[in-house]
């Protein structure tokens, strides 16, 4: 296939898809959108030859946090409620806003010329990502790798202590027994 | 350890031990024990002066200690002292000392008043020392910036309107003050030469004329709001009547005199031409001060309020005498400074000590005190004779000194204003007595004022501390006055170099 | 002459001002009558020191023939205000102040023992006794100023034991109000005392009597000089130091504390509104005379005119009173002005200086025969529990001393030979008649108006119908009629000092005689204000009433004082309360404060209108934050 | 595999996705919509991201990289927030911004 028309497939569906999450009044539709957004990007990936990261896209994205989210709607909200939307001023100021600053971005994205290097490309297969990502020497992203893994870690806890229930109310009654 | 020094850490340590009290009980034993120190310190700072001055040393500022603090701006913890500090900080420990005494009986959150206040007098000694202006300045924040509280959470009636308009006002004083001294900062040192905070460098720099001429308002009214400049004075009779009895004390006692001291240590003596040029002005509006508090007390009902506007007059007549920028009118005004900081903290106290038994300060529900409680009536009138210029009490060498030293101005439109502001000993008798005898005298009005008690232990230690100073100031104002008069002189060299001439109505 | 001899007359000031100190502060830990003997005690021995001293210096170590000195027997620096101004406080003797030193110690003496009997079982027995000590030592110490800075300083001391002794009993609102009003119209004098000794010490650079006075001093080689309003600078300021010695001495129209004070108890008239305080005036007058006579002849012209003015006003006034104390107060202020009337009219140096001398000599006979007056309508306000002559009469049965020493006093006041109040009074007249023939003609009516109006007050009180009294009078105890029997003896007496030799205008003594064109008259008229006196009061009588409503309006007028207080009361309630001091308090809160509560509350308002941009709206906030972004980016990269 | 395509495309279209997000950002109520048009902002990022890598600087991994770590932190930020939307919803019974004003129920 004409890598053009799958990428005009793939953007479509990106924007098409990333409008409607914006725009429509059903949360729930909204996140399926939005899953749509992230599997055409992910699309997009391929297309480019990061198979790795396309994938992590797919499983970390799609399969984690919109399922995340699904769950999350479902929790707090009925699936026939109808979100409610800005006033129609807001939005148009908004919308004006944004196109003013999407006009302007592109613009300059023409206007402007980026300059390739020349070096030779490397590969970027999962091998040698995986090799870049854990070793410490040149290229190496050990340290981040680290750090993101203990940045996870935090924000799992603290999700599940934000998430626990009645635990800060208890908490409170606990310390103020104290004084 | 330089002495000076001293004076700021001993108040922060005090502060620091009675955040460790248990109880009401042991915070103002600390706090007593610290001002008691504090005290003491001052009187061998006094001694350690006098010694010093007898042994022969001239040099401008004693005790000097530098130490760079701030280096990008050339700001300088720099400190040192000269005969007219030290009788601010003489002043200050006093009224400190009698209104930790004055407030022995404070229940709600004991200790947090206690630091506030000893907070206060940290910023005022810090103001007191400070020969930097920017330090100055910071002191003088930090004296400014627990009145709010101590008037917002301990105070009395609208409090929390008092607290914020006191602030306000206060603040937008230190604004102007901002300005004036950033201004003599640039301006602070010739072409070229590093630029200083120093007060002593600066005033061997003459700041060009043009700059005074806009500088000084900034730097006098903004100590002038401090010191109750007509017509920037409203703060004072709201917070005076809001705050609790010490705070009142300090505020009117010592506060109010960074005003005045202010005023005189960086605007005239910084910038005597345009204070030569620009006089004129504010003598009128002093002037106002002097008579316009006067009369205002008069008609006055709550006690504290004739005691805010007296403070109002009095305070006037010491931005006056600064004015007059003779060596005679400024030593009286460094001495109605201290002597009305005096008396009015003894009002505050006498007035915080009867209403904490009438539970009213209105003067036309009072009266025949004298029978109930002959000891704090005895010492109100003296305070009251005080305030009106009796001899032998201090007020009276304060304001004789500022009306001699005033009239020997060469000017007649400055000698006519003089006769105008003597016109206030009488209008002060007035409403002195007024008060005294509605307050004091004639028969009991209320029928349970026949129960009350004189005065207690701790009621008598701070108001006779505040008396005995009174009375020795009245009785031998001598010394006092030659350990000012020493340290005018080289100030009034400085005013003497000024080029510009005093404008005259007439 | 050696000054060190007479260094001992600072204890004459330093004993009552310790035990001023020792009453004040431990009176109320031992029994009253021990702080009223140590009082009487300390004044016993500053008048025994008195007495040496005038002895001392008028005859034991005055050269025969040569004028007397003034030097100073101590004095130290009080405060030092500029190069030539210091404030000292020091004892200065001369002849004036000598004098005056034996007028205040002898009558404060004789008041102190009488007060031992007459406030007994009062209340405040030891404050009184304080407060007596104080005012003794204030006056001792304007007495003996060397500089009249110092004499303001005891001047103001003096008005303020004078307020405390008139508020004795604190409790009646009417003793409150009066030393309110004593205190203020004094102090309200003061200032203008104060003005003058600023401009005088302006002019001349000095405070020091004796440089002001002496003859090539600044203030007498003094010409030219700023002239305002056609009055010279030193006009001026003796002017303003003469309204501060009206005030004291209650000179019209500064007079209207002084019958109010009476509320005070007795002796506290006697020696404080009769004999010392309210002369002070004139002392200061006479202080300063010189200067007067020489450099301000307009000044002293002012003074001789109010004096007159005054004597007149209150003699007629006194007629009208039925209040023996308020009857005896405007006899004062009627003497004093015949006394500023003297030095009025008297010119400086020897026979010319008659009026100073005769000034001077009124003040000393005035003073011991006026105390004898006023402890003797102590002594009988004592028996009788009332000051309204009306409800006395027929006292002499019951008051034989009182009685007796009464009406020497009233003959000495209208000046009847051979008593001492002839000479002074006579020694006056012949003065004003050298000088000005109207102040020669009013002080002559006064003359007869005195006699008229003390004859008028003894026949009321010693004559006339028995009362009914509550219980019976009876004489007072001998501690107080051994006073009056003392002060008797001076009014008899005093006339015989040889005053021209002693007290003269320039020191040199001057010989003076009696005017017998002036002294026949004026004891004529003195008869037959006596005479009327009698015929009309002798007996009760409706004789009194008809003069009463024959003089019709002008009784009225004197009898509410020429409606002088309704005047200052209008005045000061009126227009200082009502039109300066309300609308000064209406103007601070409403405009002055209320511009900075506008201000304050114009911040608050601004602060709502602009409050919605901090709506806490987190969508909001990133519409503000994204469009300024874009705004950003769009004059960074295209405008700039 | 991209053939032709020119960088430029991408780059307009995460601009496009970019505004996208924004626009939902500042006219949803719903706090899962809000966070859902922040993971549209993040994904154009992502987008831009690669596409430099890809285009520019084929040589060196580090857009790669960097989208990987938006992704996890992504994933820890949406974890994070979805804890706090639903105590919120707890506390308030209601998840529209508008309505979640105290600090303290």
């Amino acid at each position: 296939m004409d890598s053009n028309i799958l990428f005009s497939l793939f953007a479509g569906a990106i924007l098409l898809f990333a409008i409607l999450t914006v725009t429509t009044r059903k949360v729930l539709r909204a996140a399926v959108y939005l899953l749509f957004v992230l599997v055409s990007t992910a699309g997009l990936y391929f297309m480019l030859n990061y198979n790795f990261l396309a994938a992590v896209q797919l499983t970390v994205y799609a399969g984690g946090i919109v399922v995340l989210m699904i769950f999350s709607i479902l929790l707090t909200s009925h699936i026939s409620e109808k979100a409610r939307m800005a006033t129609l001023k807001e939005g148009v100021f908004s919308a004006l806003t944004v196109v003013a600053g999407a006009l302007l971005t592109i613009v300059l994205i023409i206007n402007h010329k980026f300059v390739a290097t020349t070096e030779p490309a490397i590969s970027t297969d999962v091998q040698n990502v995986g090799r870049q990502l854990i070793s410490y020497g040149e290229n190496g992203y050990a340290l981040p790798f680290e750090v993101i893994s203990v940045l996870l870690l935090a924000a799992m806890i603290g999700s599940i202590i934000v998430a626990r229930k009645e635990s800060l109310a208890s908490n409170v009654k606990s310390t103020d027994n104290q004084e | 350890m330089n002495i000076l020094t001293l004076f700021v850490i001993i108040p922060v340590v005090t502060a620091f031990a009675i955040g460790f009290s248990k109880n009401m009980k042991q915070t103002r034993v600390v706090a007593a024990v610290g001002m008691g120190l504090q005290l003491l310190l001052s009187a061998y700072l006094v001694y350690a002066y006098l010694t010093e001055r007898a042994a022969g040393n001239v040099a401008e500022m004693l005790f000097m200690y530098d130490a760079l603090w701030f280096e990008s701006l050339n700001i300088h913890y720099l400190v040192g002292v000269d005969g007219i500090s030290v009788a601010m900080i003489g002043l200050t420990s006093i009224v400190v000392f009698a209104g930790i005494f004055a407030s022995w009986e404070v229940e709600y959150l004991s200790r947090e008043f206690f630091i506030s206040l000893i907070l206060l007098a940290t910023g005022v000694y810090g103001f007191f020392i400070s020969l930097d202006l920017f330090t100055m300045f910071l002191f003088y924040e930090v004296a400014v910036i627990p009145m709010y509280l101590l008037i917002g959470i301990w105070g009395s009636g609208p409090k929390e309107y008092s607290a914020m308009k006191l602030t306000l006002m206060l603040m937008g004083g230190s604004a102007l003050l901002m300005v004036g001294l950033l201004g003599i900062y640039f301006y602070s040192a010739p072409d070229g030469a590093p630029l200083t905070w120093n007060l002593l460098e600066i005033s061997k720099n003459t700041i060009p004329v043009e700059m005074q001429r806009f500088l000084f308002p900034f730097t006098f009214i903004g100590f002038g709001i401090l010191g109750a400049l007509f017509p920037f004075h409203t703060w004072s009779p709201d917070g005076h009547a809001s705050a609790p009895t010490a705070v009142s004390m300090l505020h009117a006692g010592v506060l109010m005199k960074l005003g005045g001291y202010g005023a005189f240590r960086v605007a005239i003596f910084l910038m005597p031409d345009a204070a030569q040029e620009q006089a004129w002005i504010f003598l009128l509006l002093t002037a106002t001060s002097v008579l316009y508090g006067a009369f205002g007390a008069i008609f006055q009902k709550d006690l504290k309020y004739i005691n805010a506007y007296s403070s109002v007059s009095h305070c006037g007549l010491v931005l006056f005498a600064i004015l007059m920028m003779n060596q005679t009118a400024l030593n009286g005004a460094i001495i109605q400074m201290i002597s009305h900081g005096l008396m009015t903290a003894l009002f505050f106290a006498l007035i915080g000590m009867i209403y904490g038994r009438t539970h009213t300060r209105m003067i036309n529900e009072m009266g025949g005190l004298m029978k109930v409680m002959p000891f704090l009536s005895v010492v109100y009138v003296i305070a009251g004779l005080a305030s009106l210029g009796l001899p032998g009490l201090s007020g009276f060498v304060a304001e004789m000194t500022i009306f001699v030293g005033a009239f020997q101005h060469t000017d007649a439109f400055h000698r006519t204003l003089t006769i105008a502001a003597t016109a206030s000993i009488v209008v002060t008798a007035v409403y002195i007595l007024r008060v005294v005898g509605a307050l004091l005298l004639g028969p009991i009005k209320n029928d349970h004022f026949n129960h009350l008690k004189d005065a207690r232990w701790f009621e008598r230690i701070s108001t006779v501390t505040l008396v005995v100073a009174i009375a020795a100031i009245g009785m031998a104002p001598l010394w006092l006055s030659n350990m000012i008069n020493v340290s005018l002189q080289p100030i009034v060299t400085k005013l003497s170099t000024a080029t510009s001439t005093f404008v005259s109505l007439f | 002459m050696p000054m060190n001899a007479y260094s001992y007359t600072l204890l004459i000031l330093l004993i009552p001002l310790f035990s001023f100190l020792l009453i004040g502060l431990t009176g109320h830990k031992y029994k009253p009558i021990i702080s009223g003997l140590i009082g009487t005690a300390g004044l016993l021995i500053v008048a025994v020191l008195s007495y040496m001293t005038a002895i001392k210096y008028f005859w034991t170590d005055h050269v025969e023939g040569t004028a007397y000195t003034s030097f100073k027997a101590f004095e130290t620096t009080w405060l030092h205000l500029t190069d030539n101004l210091t404030i000292n406080l020091g004892v200065l003797l001369d002849p004036i102040s000598v004098m005056m030193l034996v007028v205040v110690s002898t009558v404060s003496l004789m008041v102190h023992i009488y007060s031992l009997g007459y406030m007994k079982g009062e209340k405040g027995f030891a404050r009184f006794f304080a407060f007596l000590s104080l005012f003794s030592f204030s006056m001792l110490g304007l007495v003996l100023a060397t500089n009249i800075f110092q004499m303001y300083i005891f001047w103001e001391l003096v008005g303020v034991s004078s307020f405390l002794l008139i508020g004795f009993y604190y409790d009646k609102p009417s003793a409150v109000s009066a030393s309110k009003k004593a205190f203020i119209v004094t102090r309200f004098a003061d200032l203008g005392f104060l003005i003058g000794i600023l401009m005088l010490s302006f002019t001349t650079q000095t405070f020091d009597f004796q440089t002001l006075v002496s003859s090539d001093g600044p203030a007498l080689t003094h010409t030219g000089g700023a002239v305002f309003m056609g009055l010279s600078a030193m006009t001026w300021a003796l002017t303003f130091i003469f309204i501060g010695g009206a005030g004291k001495s209650a000179m019209f129209p500064l007079h209207i504390w002084l019958p109010d004070a009476m509320e005070g108890p007795t002796p506290v008239s006697a020696l404080i509104h009769a004999a010392t305080m309210v002369v002070a005036g004139v002392y200061l007058v006479a202080r300063l005379f010189p200067i007067y006579s020489i450099v301000a002849p307009d000044a002293l012209t002012i003074v001789a005119w109010v004096g007159g003015l005054s004597s007149l006003f209150a003699a007629i006034i006194a007629c009208t009173q039925n209040d023996i104390k308020r009857v005896l107060a405007y006899s004062t202020m009627s003497q004093i002005g015949y006394m500023m009337l003297a030095l009025g009219v008297s010119g400086y140096g020897g026979h010319d200086g008659l009026g100073f001398m005769a000034g001077n000599f009124h003040l000393f006979t005035h003073a011991m025969f006026k105390a004898l007056l006023f402890l003797g309508a102590g002594a009988i306000i004592h028996s009788v529990h009332s000051n309204d002559m009306r409800e006395m009469g027929n006292l002499r049965k019951y008051l034989p001393i009182t009685h007796i020493t009464f009406l020497i006093g009233c003959i000495t006041i209208a000046g009847i030979p051979p008593l001492s109040g002839f000479f002074s009074k006579d020694e006056i007249l012949v003065a004003a008649l050298h000088h000005n023939i109207y102040l020669f003609a009013i002080e002559f009516l006064v003359a007869g108006l005195t006699a008229f109006y003390m004859f008028r007050l003894y026949f009321n009180v010693f004559w006339g119908k028995e009362r009914h009294y509550h219980h019976t009078p009876h004489e007072s105890p001998l501690v107080m009629t051994i006073p009056l029997m003392v002060l008797a003896f001076g009014a008899i007496f005093a006339g015989f000092l040889p005053f021209s030799e002693l007290v003269t205008s320039d020191g040199l003594p001057f010989e003076a005689h009696i005017n017998y064109a002036v002294a026949v008259p004026s004891v004529l008229i003195a008869l037959v204000g006596i005479t009327v006196a009698f015929l009309m009061y002798r007996r009760t009588s409706a004789a009194p009433d008809k003069v009463a409503s024959a003089l019709g309006g002008f009784y009225r007028g004197a009898y509410h004082k020429f409606y002088i207080d309704e005047v200052y009361l209008f005045v000061t309630h009126k227009i200082i309360f009502r039109y300066i001091s309300q609308p000064v308090a209406w103007f601070d809160r409403h405009i002055v404060d209320g511009t900075m509560n506008l201000i304050g509350n114009t911040i608050e308002k601004s602060s709502y209108l602009i409050k919605g941009f901090q709506s806490g709206k987190v969508q909001q906030y990133g519409y503000v934050f994204i469009s300024g972004t874009i705004l950003l980016v769009i004059i960074f990269v295209y405008l700039w | 595999m991209t053939g032709n395509i020119p960088l430029e495309y991408f780059l307009v279209l995460s601009t496009l996705m970019f505004f996208t997000g924004i626009f939902g950002f500042l006219t949803r109520r719903n706090l899962i919509t809000m966070l859902m048009s922040i993971e549209l902002i993040l994904n154009a990022v992502n987008i831009n991201f690669v596409a430099f890598n890809h285009y520019l600087y084929p040589n060196q991994l580090q857009g790669h990289f960097f989208t990987l770590i938006i992704i996890a932190v992504a994933a820890a930020e949406a974890a994070v927030a979805i804890a706090i939307i639903i105590n919120i919803y707890r506390s308030f019974k209601s998840i529209e911004v508008d309505k979640v004003n105290q600090m303290k129920n």
